[in-house]
């Protein structure tokens, strides 16, 4: 069910500019839905980033992150070209990676 | 700006006389023709409901299109009209209880219709706090009307400032006809006795309406 | 009688208007400025678009049927510029239509769909998934962005509706007396915390026609104009304004030819 | 107190519900990731705990951080931060929303590829403080940044 990120990844200078969405619910195990009942805790619980493999940004969330979530980074020593990769995974353990290639600064 | 302004209207004129012979319905027809739009576009619980959409006579005069000015007469028949409806509360007083219309003053909810379904509350909300500024330091506040800060300590809190205060809120056309103030006694969207509560709310000097 | 040449008479006001009027935009002391901003540059409802694309051209319904031989006004399956367009005279239902009452008749004509069931879930539930409708109306806007409105009043029932809308505008009802002027009339307005935009006035008027399909943020979803206006008449407490009412098409008219000329920029962003 | 506060708060969830969670076996511990998962530090309700879990209770103050938040949230449920850290070797970013049920909100753990920076988005339920913790060349930093929360959306 998990649904494609949304990612940008735009060179400044020779650092990556990276701007994921995400869709995805982030419950928090209060919240009653239109039948009355309690939708269940439901969360990403961390999301790592890469740069042509090596991971950049290693990330632990709680439900306190808004649903569909946004996460901004800067990647150093990028260039046009390069891969940044993002998957995260939620307290379901369901998944989503997605991958993107930096682009100049248009 | 200003240029750019009259390029627009001149683009328009000139779309419009393009068109040629294409012509605005008048009024008549165009009032006709939207009333029978409203009257079959809207869905409600129940047929009672659904004559919230019927204008009464105020409104009809108070619908004007663009700039166009009341007539001396039409204010005068609004205000006549505004006077007549204000009503008291049984008990005579027109003054409440302030923390009740602390309360009510920054309650915007009750009596939308979604899903079918009236918002079922035991009173309506007084709404104040969406179009004017409270207490001093309330952040969360509009401004579509007039600020009410410190309402009290300007006028004082004479019966004479209590009755005139219960009837711009009762219903605000008896002062100013056709204003943007709701008329929140006379539309029964708040009763007599909520009203007092607002009434102290604004006058009393404890009120935090009226702390500096 | 206000023919033409009081449509012209009340654009100029309205221009004298702008001349005035200060500029509703954040300034660098807005307390709320940079949050707007921080929110409004990555916007989640980006990621509908590719599920409306994706809905745009699948087989569905009982005819299973993709949306490519909807006509938006441009020929059969011609999406750029479509919405900028929009509403306008269509002679095959004989009706003006605007985007959402136009998608509804070819996904009952060309997919087979019933109305009443596309109509009772177009609008979605905060914080879902979200509704088809919204997702098809975001993608097939999107696809008219960097385009200038241009919506024109050449048939008698453009004409028709567009007064209609003006006259629902200034038309007060229900236990508020409130029309769309009480609030949104006069420039640097809010409810609460909310800024009003300032309709009467060329600027604002763009911004309020170039800008939806948006993401509302209390919400989680991407919202319509439809819901726009249903939401509207529910604050004011009136009854539920039907969906692709002609009411709401009226509206929408007249908004969206009072906004020609604004650059398209969807999905917008809303608190 | 209105109605869409009241469903705020629901959103934001109580207290006891995440331990329950928890204990209900609904948090995913058993995968390899969830190692690394600050379980004490996201089920703390006090600063002070949430430091402690951090190893961060000697942390100082620290001009070289920056919080970019606005002074006024419209919306609680989606309130922007951005951290910037200027200290060297700056190893790790988290971000405390004091007055939520669960202070902690996320942890950021930067390695040798990406600057000192990061922006989310989180729920905060009420007006408070929110904190950045910087960890940079093993040591402890703070900053704080007061974020007013109005819920509007009713009436």
């Amino acid at each position: 069910m998990a649904e494609p990120m949304k990612i940008r990844a735009t060179l400044q200078g020779d650092v990556a500019d990276v701007r994921i969405l995400m869709l995805h619910p982030m419950e928090t195990g209060q919240r009653k839905d239109a039948k009355g009942e309690i939708v269940p805790l439901h969360f990403i619980q961390s999301v790592v980033v890469t740069h042509n493999g090596k991971t950049v940004l290693d990330t632990q969330w709680s439900q306190a992150v808004s649903r569909n979530p946004f996460l901004g980074l800067r990647v150093k020593g990028a260039k046009a070209g390069d891969k940044i990769g993002v998957t995260w995974v939620d307290n379901k353990g369901d998944k989503r990676t997605d991958e993107v290639t930096v682009t100049p600064a248009s | 700006m200003g240029k750019a302004c009259l390029k627009w209207t001149m683009l328009s004129s000139l779309a419009l006389i393009f068109a040629g012979c294409a012509t605005y319905p008048d009024p008549a027809t165009t009032r006709q023709m939207t009333e029978k739009m409203v009257s079959e576009d809207f869905t409600a619980p129940t047929p009672a409901l659904l004559k919230r959409l019927v204008q009464d006579r105020s409104q009809t005069i108070c619908s004007r299109i663009g700039d166009a000015k009341l007539t001396q007469e039409e204010a005068a028949e609004v205000v006549k009209l505004a006077r007549a409806s204000i009503q008291y509360p049984a008990s005579g007083k027109l003054v409440g209880d302030w923390k009740i219309g602390d309360n009510l003053a920054h309650d915007g909810a009750g009596d939308r219709i979604q899903g079918g379904r009236l918002e079922k509350r035991k009173e309506n909300g007084g709404l104040c706090q969406n179009c004017h500024a409270l207490a001093p330091g309330e952040i969360n506040v509009g401004n579509v009307g007039p600020s009410l800060t410190g309402y009290g300590l300007l006028r004082g809190n004479s019966e004479a400032i209590a009755k005139l205060t219960y009837e711009r809120i009762y219903n605000a056309w008896a002062y100013s006809p056709c204003s943007n103030m709701p008329r929140l006694g006379a539309t029964r969207h708040l009763t007599p006795e909520q009203i007092t509560h607002m009434v102290a709310y604004l006058l009393d000097p404890q009120s935090p309406i009226n702390k500096r | 009688m206000p023919t033409t040449r009081g449509g012209i008479a009340a654009i100029l006001l309205a221009c004298l208007a702008v001349g005035g009027a200060a500029p509703a935009l954040a300034q660098a002391d807005d307390p709320l400025g940079v949050g707007r901003k921080m929110l409004a540059e990555d916007n989640p409802g980006e990621l509908w678009i590719e599920r409306g694309k994706s809905l745009f051209y699948q087989k569905r319904g009982p005819r299973n049927a993709s949306l490519e031989q909807c006509d938006f006004g441009m020929g059969p399956g011609k999406l750029e510029g479509a919405t900028a367009r929009l509403p306008r005279y269509f002679p095959d239902t004989d009706k003006v239509q605007d985007l959402e009452s136009r998608l509804l008749t070819c996904m009952v004509q060309l997919q087979g769909f019933n109305r009443d069931d596309v109509v009772k879930r177009a609008i979605s539930r905060p914080a879902s998934d979200g509704s088809d409708v919204e997702a098809l109306a975001l993608y097939i806007t999107s696809r008219s962005n960097g385009m200038k409105m241009n919506v024109s009043l050449s048939h008698q029932k453009e004409y028709d509706m567009y007064k209609a809308g003006e006259y629902l505008f200034y038309r007060r009802s229900g236990q508020t007396d409130f029309a769309c002027v009480q609030c949104h009339g006069e420039a640097n307005k809010r409810i609460r915390l909310q800024d009003l935009i300032h309709m009467t006035d060329q600027k604002g008027v763009q911004e309020v026609v170039s800008t939806w399909p948006a993401y509302r943020g209390a919400h989680f979803v991407v919202r319509t104009m439809q819901w726009r206006l249903y939401d509207c008449f529910w604050q004011m407490r009136l009854p539920e304004l039907k969906y692709a009412s002609d009411t709401s098409i009226a509206l929408i008219t007249y908004l969206h030819y009072q906004g020609n000329g604004a650059v398209i920029s969807v999905p917008g962003f809303k608190r | 107190m209105n109605i869409s506060r009241r469903t705020f708060l629901k959103l934001t969830g109580g207290a006891g519900a995440f331990a329950a969670a928890f204990a209900a076996g609904l948090v995913a511990s058993g995968q390899a990731w969830a190692a690394t998962w600050n379980k004490a530090g996201f089920e703390s309700k006090a600063l002070v705990d949430v430091m402690r879990s951090l190893g961060a209770t000697e942390a100082v103050e620290s001009k070289d951080i920056i919080i970019t938040a606005p002074d006024i949230a419209e919306n609680g449920a989606v309130v922007p931060v951005a951290i910037t850290s200027k200290l060297p070797n700056t190893q790790q970013i988290s971000i405390v929303a004091e007055k939520n049920p669960f202070p902690l909100a996320a942890t950021f753990d930067i390695s040798g590829g990406s600057e000192g920076y990061v922006s989310a988005r989180i729920k905060m339920g009420q007006t408070s403080d929110v904190w950045a913790v910087v960890k940079a060349d093993g040591k402890y930093f703070t900053a704080r940044k007061e974020v007013k929360v109005t819920v509007g959306g009713c009436g």
